[in-house]
């Protein structure tokens, strides 16, 4: 963790901000037989930002990054860098930084030469790729790890080296495609702040796919939430985690607990209290609402006489996590450790809402057992 | 199959660095039997072959028959007819193999069954019938040059050529190496030469050898094709003397060594100096 | 996530607590070569107990969990499950359940078979333990999978169905070796969950090995915290947060900044705050202690003439975490997400203490930039 | 290498079910330039073959050269011999590689590079060197016996079965498996038995087809040896007359493929009961 002491490296062009390309996407549309990779996606990304794209796997989300890349042919749509037309360029010069999912490094040469590949292609002299491909291990940390190749890597440290490749080119567009998918949860955690700070220390516009709502939400500037090939939402992380504006939005950002509520006037009864519902809150139909229940909205205090009691417990650090049932649905509750720690698992508990208002979204259908 | 050859000669008979201490007493006990037996079923024939060629007509130990060997009728014309087979046959094969098989791995990664399938006939296709169908199928201009021999070399060599290049290319996750070295402003040429050539130098150093291994020692179609290989010489020279045969075939099997240990040895400098420069 | 919903199977003796076996590692002693992968562990497990192992990679976890299953030979030490020493029982016969990390299903069975494997090597009959497996099958919600493959099913199906069949043969003991660490994000905690859930309700002693502390934390009883063969801390997840009892775990267990303290009478002073010492802090030494502050025992408030200011934010749902560079030491703050909406990066900042006390600890070298 | 022929016959010229249906167009028309290809190396000779083996001296179409085969002198000895040499071979190959490959990827996974090494072998060591070596060691009462060329086969074997085995047993992840079935009451037989083998099914079929063909096919070895195995008889009765010769070489090659074919789809039925069916 302690990579945040790291000195900048006192070197040459790399620390100053760049100014980063404004890319455009629009209407993009890639079809694979029957099936819309891409329907009609559109997304806008200002110069220096850093936008994740966010969704369930087959949504659409790597098709669109390596629409960007050049990887993959387009049906219908523009990609604009910088206001230009790039469909018709070649990923070989489009300028655009990669780091992959998987382990890319060339096995058959080290880091450092890994890092100087792309300035080789670009016919910079030896001399100078050298040191530029220095610099910029210096700046991922790995200045000891020079001449070691990528099987004498490990994942974590592989995928910094990747990182470092992908800035040498000084690229207009950093792509970065489930970079830390593959790593251990503490690793992750780690080259999740580290990319985030060269990120904002080099200003470079960059596009970040994953499927981990956690990652997005901690990392990006703004989250583009994805389905079916389309654009379902893209917000700063706090505006999609506080007022998603579609249903699968609601569902698909943070843990909530779902309860049948029915809506009057701008408000809702819960628990024996009336609460406001959030305004923006999406589809209110006269048939049938759920409020969607943040943990951290709600509270729970010890009562032996009430009906709902506490079925799981479990400990997340600061706060326990407990699960309510409440008439055979399960809410699930947050509350700092300390308080947690006086209400036993099977305790009779009365749950009430601490949050301003309330998301309500239409019912969904009860989803099967099978998680998966 | 693809790191055969390197790993073998050098690794395998060593002990690997990255050995579990654990492992190592156990191990080294079982590798031992296990070449103990591998020795009874080869170093026996091969001694057995080597005591003989050094024995004359009496039963004394004598270097006559190696002496003779470069003297002998036909001997000269067998070797070089075999060395020539052995490069147009290689050349053949690589020129064709290679490019096929990344083609079909980047492009077309279903296409590897039917590769799988078409790559293995040879195999189960018995030779004598191939070698009777080429001959009665091939033109006569091809019918009347021993590089008809060379074509068939090339089938013969494909099931263990495939499979080095593609054990080799399946090691590699090409698709993302020649992405990244797109996305990095590689152009073709040097995303093949500089990415994945260099990876699959031991997959090409195994086809190589298995190669060069299978047309130094085939005999059957040379000789129903009618050309006196080193093989077939030796084969034939037996009638007139068999200690200068014998000798002949563990000259062969020598060379056929050093030709590989040779051919290994170029990889493992390569990779060590590789190793040793920074950047090249 | 709405396995919670699960009615329970409404048959036999699934549902019935049956008593858990109780678990004994002595002094367990293995080496390999010149490693001591155990080196004097000692574990006592309470009949139902869900007891996790939780250590770095390497520190003997997962070797202890093959010894107890009887996979691996052991140096010196007694392995006791009810009191009745098992070191010489094969594994074949120690009647315990185990889940691997990879999946371990036998690919030519499909799903049903693979649960009845186990009641087949006890000879039931075939109507018998049909009916077994497929009550098992549908405690883990995967009734409508039976007859499927394990190549047809996904990962976290796989790790389901491999659960069950650990369950069919009523093992005295449950063994999870790393048995989430394959899956997404998403189904990792659903199947946490379940797990936890299943456990509970069959009251089976289950040792579970992971080198995921929040994974540990949040699902196991107590937790022991392993490193170099021993047993640095076996204690209750809320007691391991915030009383470690070795320097060890202090470091391994939650994210702490680290603030170079001098103590006084039990207090040290942070921020120009006086805080009490927390009971129980280890090896205050005179020539140097770090207070150790967990993100959320810690707030800050804006202020334009304050020196520390924000260098990083990331949000994490309810709470926002900055980074508050305070004289060249990064700090993690926890606030409210709402609260630190108003707090920009670069923005100048007070920290102060929240918590009652805080934990002390030696001075740590400082360690490489290199994260792993 | 390990579930080729299961894959090849059936799956890989079938459209596999689960293609991406994107592929499809592209995929249908490079498969068909593939298999032009493949057919150009080995249609082409076999058809040669097939229409001279019905054709009569005079030229014309004539079905007395197949007619003819069972009465001619030799046939019928050269065909038992290559069926009992196949069937020895076989046994022997299985009983003594399939436990082999399994203890050694389950108790010492690092002597799996030796094992490359030693299976690799039999390729690399020219025939006509191995056999001649084998001649002049092997005992008097053995080399009067046919089955001195079966344990010869069994070492050409060797790389095609070691490495069909390698193959299944890599993608199975063995130990887990073992772990597993013991964990749950299985004694040794029955993880063996119910366990390893059923998941071996497909490098096991491979294997033995790569055998039978190989034995079936051989020549160099067969004629050096001195015996009249079907290889052989067609070759010697390629003087007496060439069209009843080829018109064997041709029923030989349809019997070995029909074998395979006979033995792959014993698997395929195989499987699909097994998936038809609950609890076994």
């Amino acid at each position: 963790m302690t990579e945040l002491h790291d000195a900048a490296p006192t070197v040459s062009s790399l620390t100053r901000p760049t100014t980063g390309a404004r890319v455009n996407l629009e209407g993009l549309v890639r079809t694979y037989g029957l099936t819309r990779a891409l329907d009609g996606f559109t997304l806008a990304v200002e110069p220096g930002e850093f936008v994740a794209l966010l969704g369930p796997s087959g949504c659409g989300k790597t098709t669109a990054l390596r629409v960007l890349a050049g990887f993959e042919r387009l049906d219908r749509g523009r990609v604009t860098v910088d206001g230009v037309d790039v469909v018709k360029v070649s990923a070989q010069h489009r300028d655009m930084g990669m780091v992959f999912q998987s382990y890319s490094l060339f096995p058959n040469m080290n880091a450092l030469n890994n890092v100087a590949f792309g300035l080789r292609m670009r016919h910079q002299r030896a001399l100078q790729r050298r040191q530029k491909a220095g610099e910029l291990l210096e700046l991922v940390g790995l200045s000891d790890q020079a001449t070691k190749y990528p099987h004498q890597m490990s994942g974590g440290q592989q995928q910094r080296v990747a990182l470092a490749r992908a800035l040498a080119i000084e690229p207009r567009v950093l792509l970065l495609d489930e970079p830390l998918s593959a790593l251990d949860a503490k690793v992750r955690g780690e080259l999740r702040d580290q990319i985030r700070q060269l990120q904002q220390r080099l200003a470079i516009t960059t596009v970040f796919v994953t499927h981990d709502q956690e990652e997005a939400l901690s990392m990006a500037d703004r989250v583009c939430v994805m389905s079916n090939g389309r654009a379902e939402q893209t917000a700063t992380p706090a505006v999609l985690y506080s007022r998603p504006t579609t249903p699968f939005v609601a569902e698909f950002v943070g843990v909530s607990s779902r309860v049948p509520v029915t809506p009057l006037d701008g408000e809702v009864e819960l628990f024996g209290q009336r609460c406001r519902v959030r305004s923006g809150s999406v589809g209110v139909t006269v048939d049938g609402v759920d409020a969607l229940l943040r943990p951290e909205d709600l509270t729970v205090t010890a009562d032996p006489s009430a009906l709902p009691f506490v079925t799981h417990k479990s400990f997340l650090g600061a706060t326990t996590r407990l699960v309510v049932q409440v008439d055979e649905v399960p809410i699930r509750v947050d509350l700092r450790s300390d308080v947690a720690a006086d209400i036993e698992l099977g305790a009779r508990v009365r749950p009430a809402v601490v949050a301003r208002d309330v998301l309500v979204a239409p019912r969904a259908p009860r989803r099967e057992s099978t998680t998966d | 199959m693809a790191s055969l050859v390197p790993d073998i000669v050098v690794d395998a008979l060593m002990d690997g660095g990255d050995l579990p201490t654990r492992r190592r007493p156990r191990l080294r006990v079982w590798r031992l039997v296990v070449l103990l037996i591998a020795g009874a079923y080869f170093l026996i024939p091969i001694y057995a072959g080597l005591r003989f060629s050094l024995e004359n007509d009496a039963g004394h130990l004598s270097l006559y028959a190696v002496k003779v060997i470069p003297s002998e009728p036909g001997f000269t014309q067998a070797f070089w007819l075999s060395m020539r087979l052995a490069i147009v046959t290689l050349a053949i094969t690589l020129v064709l193999m290679v490019p096929t098989s990344v083609y079909v791995h980047l492009k077309f990664p279903r296409l590897r069954r039917v590769m799988d399938f078409v790559t293995i006939l040879p195999i189960v296709i018995p030779p004598i019938v191939l070698i009777l169908g080429v001959l009665r199928a091939a033109p006569l201009w091809l019918r009347a040059s021993p590089y008809l021999l060379s074509l068939v070399y090339v089938i013969l060599s494909m099931p263990f050529v495939y499979r080095s290049l593609d054990a080799g290319l399946s090691a590699l996750d090409l698709k993302t190496l020649v992405e990244a070295s797109r996305s990095l402003g590689g152009n073709w040429f040097n995303t093949l030469w500089r990415v994945v050539v260099p990876n699959l130098r031991s997959a090409l150093l195994s086809a190589t050898v298995l190669t060069l291994a299978l047309v130094l020692g085939e005999f059957t179609m040379a000789s129903l094709d009618l050309w006196t290989t080193l093989p077939v010489w030796i084969y034939q020279f037996q009638q007139v003397d068999a200690h200068v045969s014998t000798a002949v075939s563990m000259v062969s099997l020598l060379g056929t060594w050093l030709l590989i240990t040779f051919i290994v040895s170029l990889d493992r400098s390569q990779s060590r100096r590789n190793r040793r420069k920074t950047d090249s």
